[in-house]
């Protein structure tokens, strides 16, 4: 059974690798899935402890402002853009979390939406520093020494976050099953257990914190290059909340969760926005609030539920 | 007047007209946290909604050619319905199933996600009834006429919204602390549990609560409305707001949230003034360092609530 | 209300809890005018089987009967408004009201003419004299044992049938645990007909009060004297 | 109305057309030609997005009347612009896949960050009113056009005309949008009014939050400091807003108020504009009571007001009409320099260049920098009894060889800076008109 469900795995990768050769005009909005997918994850990753972030697009946007001016200072090349957008937003959120792993509950909700409230005011208002509203440009970078085409670099970008969609997936489930990821875990209804073991709560949620920013800023890097552009919209508290809702919607168990939940978000927008023109985000929140109120284990759940009746039938 | 005096005393009325609005939405917002312990996101919506609904109510006066002053009870009976419509549906309706969740993290979260789910469904809600066209029912703003202080005009209207907010302040205090029903609020809000047992209907005072709230956002909205663009996305602008007047507050005070709402519209008019650039980041810059010294809000002690 | 039934009759009573059965099939009886010991060790269930009989938490099995009348799924506050009075252990003030606002609570809330509800609580005051100079305090101001008695003081202001007094010994110094009892000795006095079930994990100290003793462990009633 | 096709069926749809052996690589006549217009149908823009769509179909409706392009009749889809500009550059992808040409946008911020998209998929993109001078400058885009003069150029023309009525101004004070147009304009126009008398003083600089629609304490503010004249480049939404606030306010009572683009509050501004404000725009009948006289203007104005029931009063139908009208006239003439077939898109684009449009009051040129040259108009807003709302006096035309930053110019501020007070001399007399 454990067979089949890796080598599900690899034919759902597999087949999301193809997808680009089928239909080209889906790369921008596959690798945008894939983004947003890691700002998922990222936001998932908090959840483990029990902690919602509505302030997670401050991360996001951290990214893809630092992939702007990287673009801008040197042209760097597009995997180096990529790793040091996300260190740039691990690092922010290495500062912010010092701060911000002290609280719990509303207090964490609320504290990381002020942090991001203050960023996006200030990408705002800090106009010859940010181009305020109008925001950056991301200018597309070269690759090995020499410029690409346009459809070339979309093409390895899609792959590229593909890629680092999958490590950071892996990465992630491999963190979650060690001792740190089981003390986050326990974080959410035993704090104090997991002190008297000798373990700092403060310490295991700072860790989980800057993975996590830096998950958020690599999903923001890939974003903006895939755009070509960044503005301060990318840090305002309703991004956030489209993260957790994806997080929500594919289910906190499972690292591909917040992926299939961003795949379903993006593909609700598109779909909505088709059939219901300007009231998408009715049929979202009603979505939401069925998910939230009937499966509060999101579509993660669902699958895993279907395994598990699966596994036992056949014994 | 000194240089500098002059501008203050202008940026000190244009601050507490600004946070007299403020007041209103966010006192609505600390009520229902007070009693229901929900942090309501969709909070901004009754605002937009109020303010959409008083709009309206503007239009309706010109078609019907009534005398221009019937738009002040209007705006006031606007509130009224928009509260007592979508309040108790979305209390009921909506919210009610989550008080059962026992573990307090999964219940906190369950909210913050269902109300977000109400939130996007009156957003577009406000779409289909009023499309997206902004609507100015600016007029109300001038049939008062005007005051000069320090010859500087200030509209009356906006001086009366100043007062409105005192009155709100001053009602909420008699009607918590001296009438049966108030009583029964404040005891609700301390401990359900106990009230209950006492024979306190807690899910009518829940209703009744969430309803006030949504009221006072929305009288918020309505008497805002005058002076601003009514337009999709005021909601989501006014939510984040008046979070951070309760959090500097602390959540489910209600004189706390009087004081924070002037802190928040006399810093950001006095920025307006002579920081202009840092007007906006003001609210969220405070409500951060508030958070992070007194993770409870300036007026509240650490685990007990009271409204 | 069906003349000659009991005040309380629980019958297999079984609640479920935080993913644990706390309280396993109790039945028990207190009869009018009755005055009902649940005798327990902590965590025994005594807390729990109170706050069942109140309405407080869901009950997954059995029947509580009120006065000849099932209320199985009635909220608290009906039951209250039934005349059941319920003292919790940990006092549970309303510290934003004064003494005699959470006095008058119970008595507004079951809708109470005002009448009856000042005679009510001139007899209260009577039963329990040392409220009557508190009544201008902050709930909050007043020391625990203080509180203990208001907190009576205000079950007794619903609880003309039935009264729920949970642990009401626990951390009282002596000379207020014996003028705790000495109240309900009082009550007992002036109205023959309020029937009382106390729980209390001291023998000792239900030996005076009451008639009759159950004795539970681990969620089961073991003994019933 | 259908804005948006799936996306998904796209892609499969242009799968199946690469498929298609050398379909590309032909220049067949096509059924139709494909245009999207991005305006704002929602939102405080949405003020200028009614209008524009109105004004939109009934020129293409006129153009396919008479036979379309060649035969080939233009079919348009609308799309909102609101949402900001990664929203619209995400959008502009998807256009991309569907369209022939993409026309319009308002925002200066969307055309930025569009206009190098659209050089990277090689799609002619003609942008019909944001104004931006940061645009094209140190910029050789191929594919972008815009058929809408600058910032500067509406700047200086303000200040020319303000310099002319008020000679003795002494201090200046501004309010404007805090994006890349309302940045741009108030340094253009400030630095347009220190060239042309540098004896004026430059007052506080205000820029509000684009769309906030509230301006109370900005206004207060600007009270405060009793400058001579108070500019401001509001539109849309937040310039109905800002004239209901500032009347309610006594602003215009208190002192003068110029609106470098104030006919853009629609119907609803200009209701509630009073007499007196220093208003500009290029062109709109409001603007211009002597173009009622004008046939070309007077069927529009009679057509447009039969169908939609309301005066084309504001300058966007103007400006979209504009943009057709180039669109129109360029594949006629890149179809004649194609030797009667029909042109590739590249060939569309090299038409554009230098082509000369006949609009409804006057000619604009698309010079070789893809930036079109037009004049503009001031004039000062007066209430009259014919109509419910404002229309204009004291009419200035500038002539676009007076006002436009010459070609190739890489910075206009520097351009604005050069210039010298003697300029003044030039600017014709106010026409003024009897209503």
């Amino acid at each position: 059974m454990r067979a089949v469900r890796s080598l599900l795995w690899l034919a759902v990768v597999g087949g999301y690798a193809v997808l680009p050769w089928l239909a080209p005009s889906l790369t921008y909005q596959l690798t945008i899935v894939l983004a947003l997918g890691l700002a998922a994850l990222a936001v998932s990753l908090m959840l483990q402890a029990g902690l919602i972030s509505f302030g997670h697009a401050l991360f996001y946007a951290a990214g893809a402002y630092a992939a702007a001016y990287l673009g801008r200072l040197t042209g760097a090349h597009v995997v180096i853009t990529l790793l040091l957008s996300s260190l740039s937003a691990a690092l922010l959120a290495l500062i912010a979390g010092l701060l911000i792993v002290r609280y719990r509950g509303i207090f964490f909700a609320m504290l990381n939406l002020a942090l991001s409230m203050v960023a996006y005011t200030l990408l705002l208002k800090l106009y010859n520093v940010t181009g305020g509203s109008d925001g950056l440009v991301v200018s597309a970078t070269g690759v090995a020494g020499y410029a690409m085409g346009p459809t070339g670099l979309a093409d390895l970008l899609f792959y590229l976050a593909l890629a680092a969609a999958v490590l950071a997936a892996w990465f992630v489930r491999v963190y979650l099953r060690s001792p740190a990821g089981w003390a986050l875990g326990a974080i959410q209804d035993r704090e104090i257990r997991v002190e008297y073991l000798g373990v700092s709560a403060r310490r295991v949620l700072l860790v989980a914190y800057v993975l996590s920013g830096g998950l958020a800023g690599l999903g923001g890097a890939i974003a903006g290059i895939a755009v070509g552009h960044v503005a301060p919209d990318s840090a305002y508290w309703t991004t956030s909340a489209g993260f957790v809702v994806m997080a929500v919607l594919g289910g906190g168990g499972d690292v591909f969760g917040a992926f299939a939940g961003a795949a379903l978000y993006e593909m609700l927008s598109v779909f909505a926005a088709q059939y219901l023109s300007s009231s998408w985000e009715l049929l979202l929140g009603v979505i939401i609030f069925v998910i939230v109120r009937f499966a509060p284990s999101g579509l993660w759940g669902f699958y895993d539920g279907l395994w598990r009746r699966m596994a036992a039938g056949e014994r | 007047m000194t240089a500098i005096a002059g501008p203050l005393l202008s940026a000190t009325i244009n601050g507490v007209t600004y946070g007299a609005t403020l007041f209103l939405v966010a006192v609505g917002l600390s009520l229902i946290f007070g009693v229901l312990r929900v942090l309501n996101v969709a909070h901004g919506s009754f605002y937009a909604l109020g303010a959409f609904t008083a709009a309206s109510a503007w239009l309706l006066i010109s078609a019907l050619g009534w005398p221009p002053l019937c738009i002040y009870p209007a705006l006031v009976i606007s509130a009224l319905v928009v509260g007592v419509a979508v309040g108790p549906v979305v209390e009921r309706g909506l919210l009610r199933w989550t008080f059962g969740i026992e573990a307090e993290a999964a219940r906190e979260n369950a909210q913050l996600l269902a109300t977000y789910a109400i939130f996007l469904m009156l957003e577009d809600a406000q779409k289909l009834i009023w499309g997206g066209q902004p609507y100015y029912s600016g007029s109300a703003l001038r049939l008062l006429g005007i005051t000069r202080i320090n010859g500087i005009p200030y509209t009356n209207y906006q001086l009366l919204l100043i007062l409105v907010a005192v009155l709100v302040l001053i009602a909420l205090r008699i009607l918590l602390r001296g009438t049966k029903m108030g009583k029964f609020v404040l005891a609700v809000a301390e401990d359900p549990e106990v009230s209950s047992a006492m024979g306190i209907p807690v899910a009518r005072i829940y209703t009744v609560a969430f309803t006030v709230g949504a009221i006072l956002a929305a009288l918020g909205g309505a008497l805002a409305s005058p002076t601003i663009g009514v337009n999709t996305g005021i909601g989501s602008e006014m939510i984040v707001l008046s979070f951070a007047v309760v959090a500097i507050a602390g959540l489910g005070q209600i004189e706390g949230a009087a004081v924070a709402a002037l802190v928040i519209g006399v810093g950001h008019s006095i920025a307006v003034f002579f920081f202009p650039a840092l007007s906006s980041v003001i609210p969220y810059a405070t409500m951060l360092l508030v958070l992070v010294f007194k993770p409870y809000g300036l007026f509240a002690a650490a685990q007990v609530r009271r409204i | 209300m069906t003349a000659g039934a009991a005040a309380l009759d629980v019958d297999g009573l079984s609640v479920y809890l935080g993913g644990a059965t706390v309280v396993r099939g109790i039945s028990l009886r207190v009869d009018r005018g009755a005055t009902v010991g649940l005798l327990g060790r902590n965590g025994a269930g005594k807390t729990t089987t109170l706050r069942a009989v109140m309405g407080l938490v869901p009950v997954c099995a059995g029947r509580v009967t009120l006065l000849g009348e099932e209320v199985e799924g009635e909220p608290a506050h009906w039951r209250a408004r039934r005349g059941v009075g319920y003292a919790p252990e940990d006092r549970r003030m309303i510290s934003a009201l004064t003494v005699e606002d959470n006095l008058w609570l119970p008595a507004n809330a079951c809708g109470l003419p005002h009448q009856a509800a000042a005679q009510r609580l001139a007899w209260i005051f009577e039963i329990l004299p040392e409220l009557e100079p508190l009544r201008k305090r902050w709930a909050a101001s007043l020391s625990g044992g203080q509180q203990k008695i208001v907190a009576l003081g205000r079950a007794l202001m619903a609880g003309q049938e039935l009264l729920l007094l949970d642990e009401p010994f626990q951390g009282l110094a002596p000379a207020l645990a014996r003028r705790y009892a000495e109240a309900l000795s009082q009550l007992r006095e002036r109205d023959r007909q309020v029937a009382i079930l106390i729980s209390e994990s001291n023998p000792a100290l239900l030996a005076d009060v009451a008639q009759k003793t159950y004795t539970i462990e681990r969620g089961e009633i073991v003994t019933a004297t | 109305m259908k804005m948006k096709q799936s996306r998904w069926i796209w892609g499969l749809l242009s799968l199946a057309f690469l498929l298609l052996p050398g379909s590309a690589m032909a220049q067949a006549k096509p059924k139709a030609l494909h245009v999207a217009i991005i305006t704002f149908f929602s939102g405080s823009g949405a003020v200028v997005g009614g209008p524009s769509v109105n004004a939109a179909k009934l020129t293409i409706d006129q153009i396919n009347k008479a036979g379309g392009i060649d035969g080939v009749p233009i079919k348009a889809i609308y799309v909102d612009e609101s949402g900001g500009p990664t929203k619209n550059v995400a959008e502009y992808r998807q256009l991309a896949t569907k369209s022939d040409v993409i026309l319009g946008y308002v925002s200066s911020a969307d055309c930025l960050a569009v206009a190098p998209v659209a050089e990277q998929l090689k799609i002619p993109t003609i942008f019909s009113d944001c104004t931006t001078d940061a645009l094209f400058e140190g910029h050789h885009y191929k594919w972008v056009f815009r058929t809408q003069p600058p910032a500067s150029a509406n700047a200086l023309a303000m200040a020319l005309y303000i310099l002319k009525m008020h000679p003795h101004l002494k201090s200046i004070a501004g309010l404007n949008q805090d994006y890349a147009f309302g940045r741009d304009q108030w340094t253009a126009f400030s630095t347009a009014m220190k060239a042309l008398d540098p004896g004026v003083k430059v007052g506080s600089a205000l820029f509000a939050r684009l769309f906030s629609g509230s301006y109370t304490s900005d206004i207060s503010r600007l009270q405060s400091e009793k400058p001579d004249l108070v500019y401001s480049s509001f539109w849309g939404g937040d310039l109905v807003a800002f004239i209901q606030q500032a009347n309610a306010q006594d602003l215009f009572g208190q002192t003068q108020v110029a609106l470098s683009i104030g006919t853009q509050g629609g119907l609803q501004g200009a209701k509630a504009m009073p007499n007196g404000v220093i208003v500009g725009s290029e062109h709109s009948y409001l603007m211009h009571p002597g173009a009622i006289h004008n046939r070309r203007v007077k069927g529009f104005i009679n057509a447009y007001k039969k169908r939609f029931g309301q005066y084309p009063i504001s300058t966007y139908p103007y400006t979209l009409r504009r943009a057709l009208i180039a669109l129109r006239d360029g594949y006629d003439k890149a179809i004649k320099d194609n030797g009667g077939k029909w042109p590739s898109a590249a060939q569309f684009a090299t038409a554009l260049e230098g082509l000369k449009v006949r609009t409804l009051m006057g000619t604009m040129v698309i010079r070789k920098d893809h930036q079109a040259t037009y004049h503009e108009m001031i004039g000062l807003s007066e209430h009259v009894p014919q109509y419910p709302f404002a229309v204009f006096n004291k009419i200035i035309t500038f002539p676009a060889s007076m006002i436009m930053p010459p070609e190739g110019t890489a910075n206009a501020d520097a351009w604005l800076r050069s210039l010298k007070p003697s300029l003044l001399a030039e600017v014709p007399a106010p026409k003024v008109y009897g209503h």
